[in-house]
């Protein structure tokens, strides 16, 4: 048989067509050339000219330099890429590369590269509750010492004092040294359907089965009372009674009760004792009466969430409640500002009211005394890893994102806020005034509620605690068994990390 | 063909198919493995592990050579 | 016969780039998976503990359980895969209107990237925001919610590979399919033999190594399933999806237990090969077979 | 007789397969162009509206366009790395009498039976600590994530190749060869051309899989090589996942691979006999 007669041999063609096809698809992804001008100049914030020939002056020995970092892909960081770093760079000569990216991707890269030393990242997003597994391993660099090392990287504008209580979460709690820069703080909140709370016709309905007058929850009680009522009344108006974050598989449950339920049901520190106990009869709570209360009173709340409830992480409930989907919920703050002002993103503009979240008996006191918090207090900061070698381009970096003449317009398109002065600023009192006061809220309440534990393996227990919880929420065990196998979980992997004795 | 070594032809032994060297070093380090992780699940608590590396071993051999 | 040294040429590229991706990581698993180390542990460094990981994993019962749920998910969804493809395949043989354009879209799930699978299906699921869950109780009244029930989240998850993967397994039955020799099958009609006959002493036997090698190939892809399983179920509700993939990522990931992790790692490598060679052997000699019927 | 009705009949049950392999696609397609305000709303299954912005925004977007460009240079060169090295691979395995062929042959198809997971991190540390001169790393770089898909990539076209090798006639080398050809002439006059559908098929497949691959892009780039598919994720945020954009981005990352398959689509079954034979 010979090659030309082979019935294969016409199909040749189809290989002369794949580098025809690369070169008409490289062809149709090329972007148009300098098709993109540096958008974001207009939107740069105006500093005065004095600080912009400090940054000038004191970057010109790194001008040239490119920095990278890494991040979630937040509105914050967002803002940091698409504004801030370009700005930056316009003024110092000194070039950010800024990569966002998802949760779980931008720990893991941050990790790996610290861990092992490459000095890819010249800074790093450190989320509030992993900076204690970070400083424990001398991933950081002293930005305190350092700004005292090189007074002539010290910004004159840039003042630690500036920042809200926040930035305490980032100092070593030992010599008070600060090891990053907030560039993000929320408050977990309680947040109602002012609109329904408000409507005669539904206080009449509720009064007339409850024999109260409806307002928001104070108290678990009340509050599940609420969201019985609304669940039934809103039957056949795609309305429930309350959010639950309830995600089995992904860590959303596990800090939706552990940082504000349990809490507010004054079980703090995941129950976990100071010499690192869970379970009751090593001293720890995990098991304990309150926080078996506390489970069977959230898991107890399914029945009034959404169907999409147990698939839901902080993303979903955000959206359920943006969708005007339940009557009342618990609702990560940077969520609030979207969901109570963009209509493009939420039915529900103009209609949500804010509050603290319901709380046991005496854990209000408790918490103003000082010794308990009422929920979390979430945020993250910039640090720069000691693996980096272009640290003093990045403390300028870190000083110039800290700066006060920055923060108000970023506050305004991204609900944060880390300086005690940005509260003062006219946009963010009107963005307080479409949000029924989430900022007099967080500037007001802020100190009742409180950042992760000081754990240093903090995701290496909560791995281990979290299948418990899911079990609880698909009722595969009760409430009680959850805990108490939980706790015996914590306490042989504490032991087993070498915490626990 | 010159082969030096005539274990890399391929041969009948007492394993049900034809094997090489290869194949034959590969079906004991399978054991090996095997034998291994079963001892440590059912037999660690009564006796020690080295004696499975040892069992294990003699096997290996009598695979290499009649497999 | 050509010089084997040529070969070894032709094929050195290949083994060089293997074993710098392939094998080089491998080995370094490998020592890993004989310390503890876990970098947030009190004593960050590694620490020798010879078998240790292996003998805590033969009676890790969460890792047991995952691969047990790993292999359930691989065999239906590959089961039900031969199956499927195999008789859209027979359809395929014959002529009908429309079936160049048939054929064409149905290829079109294997060109969407894994991540995009799992992302699309949850959209599709999602409870309140999916028409599945909507139609199915508007329809039927069925209570679908793959965030509560654990069975239904199983069965979405073989549904949705089924989904991506038939259409592989179709285009390579198809393609066996065209090339059979058709002689067999005349004669065997002639002699009288019915549809099942001619199915199973003729086309089954005869498929047989295409058959085992996309058992083969696509075993292998099951049982290592990631991207999708993480984007639709996330493990959930409870543990019920946690396939030994989505396991191994929690374990190196968010846990860091890297010793722990590579062994068990290695262990499922471990468990693959022996299935794969299993099913290679098979192939091999069911290849062997054939040559051998067709001189007999 | 019973021909007609039968293939009708035929063309019914493929219109309702196509209708369930096309839904989900299309319900990506849905929710691309919906904003998310109209996302809670599974009753609507016909999409009247357009909310443009979901594809607006990432293709506006320089570092968006970025990732696209960067997922063309990978897969591509991938592919025909891939393709390449498979075509001399399976040649060399087919022909010549290589001491334990048939090991080698299992042992390249091993590499792609890895759980990822846990080798992320000797990849990770292998690209940012050792292979590097001077200041360049392997890391975030295309070359590196080229290399790194044969892993996966090589294994399966080695696969797929190795049987259409076998499958042509050993008769015609040797003749070939008679009349005096090299093994270069050999190959290019005689294999490639013969084995041209099934090389297309290898080289479209692996481009297929080497542009939709996620979790090694993730881990082993940074900003300058990001693929497409590591965007996808940047799409689940704390401040809730943009569903929208995240299909949109989803259709364009499938457009290509569409262009593909509607312009070789003839040629995937006849690739694929030529493997299936033996």
């Amino acid at each position: 048989m010979s090659a030309n007669k082979h019935p294969l041999y016409a199909a040749r063609k189809a290989w002369t067509l794949v580098p025809a096809l690369v070169m008409t698809l490289a062809a149709c992804a090329a972007p148009p050339p300098a098709a993109a001008p540096a958008a974001p100049a207009a939107e740069q914030p105006a500093a005065p000219a004095a600080e912009m020939s400090f940054w000038a002056k004191a970057a010109e020995p790194y001008k040239g330099v490119t920095i990278r970092g890494i991040s979630e892909s937040t509105p914050p960081s967002n803002y940091v890429k698409d504004v801030l770093a370009p700005a930056f760079e316009k003024e110092t000569g000194i070039r950010v590369d800024f990569e966002t990216t998802s949760w779980d991707q931008q720990y893991d890269k941050a990790i790996k590269d610290m861990e092992a030393g490459t000095g890819i990242y010249d800074f790093v997003y450190i989320e509030q509750d992993i900076i204690y597994s970070y400083l424990k391993n001398n991933y950081l660099t002293n930005l305190t010492q350092m700004l005292k090392d090189k007074p002539e990287l010290a910004s004159p504008d840039f003042d630690i004092s500036k920042f809200t209580s926040f930035i305490n979460y980032f100092k070593d709690p030992s010599t008070g040294d600060v090891y990053g820069i907030p560039m993000e703080a929320f408050v977990k909140v309680y947040v109602y359907r002012k609109d329904l709370f408000d409507d005669p016709e539904v206080q009449k309905a509720f009064k007339e089965k409850t024999g109260r007058d409806l307002k928001p929850a104070t108290t678990f009680e009340e509050y599940a009372e609420i969201a019985d009522f609304f669940t039934e009344w809103g039957k056949d108006k795609e309305l429930w009674g309350t959010t639950v974050q309830a995600v089995t598989g992904h860590p959303a449950s596990f800090y939706e009760f552990f940082e504000t339920i349990a809490p507010s049901f004054g079980v703090y520190n995941w129950g976990i004792s100071q010499d690192y106990r869970a379970s009751v009869d090593k001293g720890g709570s995990l098991n304990g009466d309150k926080a078996k209360k506390a489970l069977e009173f959230w898991v107890g709340q399914l029945k009034n969430a959404p169907p999409e409830a147990t698939k839901s992480t902080w993303d979903e409930v955000a959206a359920t409640f943006a969708a005007g989907r339940a009557a009342q919920g618990w609702i990560y703050g940077e969520n609030v500002a979207w969901i109570a002002s963009d209509p493009t993103r939420s039915k529900v503009v103009g209609k949500v009211g804010v509050a603290l979240p319901p709380t046991a008996e005496g854990v209000i006191e408790e918490a103003k005394a000082g010794k308990g918090y009422i929920g979390y207090y979430d945020g993250g900061a910039f640090g720069i890893p000691v693996s980096s070698k272009n640290k003093e381009a990045a403390l300028l970096w870190l000083q110039y994102i800290g700066q006060p003449a920055v923060q108000p317009e970023w506050a305004a398109k991204s609900a944060r806020i880390v300086h005690t002065d940005t509260f003062n600023d006219p946009k963010v009192a009107e963005m307080d005034t479409q949000t029924n006061g989430y900022y007099t809220l967080l500037r007001e309440q802020g100190p009742l509620f409180a950042g992760a534990p000081p754990f240093p393996f903090h995701a290496q227990l909560r791995e281990v605690i979290a299948p418990f919880i899911y079990k609880a929420i698909t009722g595969e065990l009760s409430p009680s068994d959850a805990l108490d196998q939980a706790a015996k979980a914590a306490d042989e992997e504490l032991v087993k990390l070498g915490y626990a004795k | 063909m010159n082969d030096k070594n005539n274990s890399t032809k391929p041969r009948q032994g007492f394993l049900p198919i034809t094997t090489n060297l290869f194949d034959r070093v590969f079906i004991s380090v399978v054991i090996l493995v095997a034998i291994h992780l079963l001892w440590m699940r059912f037999l660690e608590a009564l006796l020690p592990l080295w004696i499975a590396t040892i069992l294990s071993l003699v096997l290996a051999v009598i695979i290499l050579k009649w497999g | 016969m050509q010089s084997p040294r040529t070969g070894w040429g032709l094929l050195a590229p290949t083994l060089i780039i293997l074993a710098i991706t392939g094998l080089l990581p491998f080995l370094y698993v490998v020592y890993v998976g004989f310390f503890d180390w876990n970098p947030f542990a009190a004593t960050k460094d590694m620490v020798f503990a010879g078998v240790n990981n292996y003998r805590r994993l033969v009676f890790d019962n969460d890792f047991l359980q995952s691969l047990g749920r790993t292999l359930v998910f691989a065999v239906c969804a590959v089961a039900s895969e031969l199956v499927l493809g195999f008789l859209l395949a027979q359809t395929l043989t014959k002529e009908f209107p429309g079936k160049t354009f048939f054929r064409t879209v149905f290829a079109l799930p294997l060109m969407v990237a894994p991540i995009a699978v799992g992302a699309t299906w949850r959209l599709l699921t999602m409870p309140g925001l999916g028409p599945l869950p909507y139609y199915l109780d508007k329809l039927f009244g069925l209570n679908y919610n793959i965030g509560i029930f654990s069975d239904q989240a199983t069965l979405t998850l073989v549904l949705m590979d089924i989904w991506h993967w038939t259409p592989f397994v179709t285009l390579v039955f198809l393609a066996g399919l065209i090339s059979l020799p058709k002689e067999p099958f005349e004669q065997a009609q002639v002699d009288g033999a019915n549809r099942w006959q001619i199915f199973r002493y003729l086309t089954v036997p005869m498929l047989m190594p295409i058959i085992l090698t996309t058992v083969f190939i696509r075993m292998m892809d099951a049982l290592r399933i990631v991207d999708e399983a993480w984007m639709l179920t996330n493990g959930g509700p409870g543990t019920s999806t946690l396939f030994i993939g989505i396991h191994i990522w929690r374990i190196v990931f968010p846990k860091t237990d890297y010793g722990y992790g590579s062994a068990m790692s290695l262990l499922v490598l471990y468990l693959t090969i022996v299935l794969c060679w299993l099913l290679f052997v098979a192939i091999t000699s069911a290849r062997q077979h054939e040559v051998e019927g067709m001189r007999g | 007789m019973r021909r007609v009705p039968r293939n009708i009949g035929l063309t019914v049950l493929w219109i309702g397969v196509t209708i369930l392999t096309l839904f989900p696609i299309y319900w990506l397609f849905v929710i691309s162009a919906r904003s998310r305000v109209e996302l809670f709303e599974p009753q609507r299954l016909i999409q009247t509206t357009f909310f443009a912005e979901n594809y607006i925004r990432p293709l506006s977007d320089r570092t968006f366009r970025g990732y696209i460009i960067n997922s063309v240079i990978i897969a591509t060169g991938n592919a025909l790395l891939v393709t390449i090295l498979a075509v001399a691979a399976t040649y060399a395995l087919s022909r010549y009498r290589l001491k334990g062929s048939s090991n080698i042959f299992f042992w390249t198809i091993t590499n792609r039976m890895a759980p990822p997971a846990a080798f992320l991190l000797p990849l990770f540390l292998l690209y940012a600590r050792v292979l590097k001169i001077g200041d360049w790393k392997m890391f975030d770089t295309h070359i590196g994530l080229i290399l790194l898909y044969c892993v996966f990539n090589l294994p399966f076209a080695i696969w797929l190749l190795k049987s259409i090798m076998d499958g042509i006639p050993i008769e015609l080398d040797e003749a070939a060869r008679v009349d005096g050809a090299t093994t270069r002439m050999v190959l290019f006059r005689i294999i490639i051309p013969l084995a041209a559908p099934g090389i297309a098929i290898t080289a479209i497949l692996s481009w297929v899989f080497a542009w939709n691959e996620y979790l090694f892009a993730a881990t082993l780039t940074s900003v300058t090589a990001r693929t497409i598919t590591t965007g996808l994720a940047e799409f689940v945020t704390v401040t809730g996942t943009n569903w929208g954009e995240m299909a949109a981005v989803s259709v364009i990352a499938l457009l290509p691979a569409l262009l593909f398959l509607a312009l070789v689509q003839k040629y995937i079954v006849i690739g694929l006999t030529f493997g299936a034979v033996k």
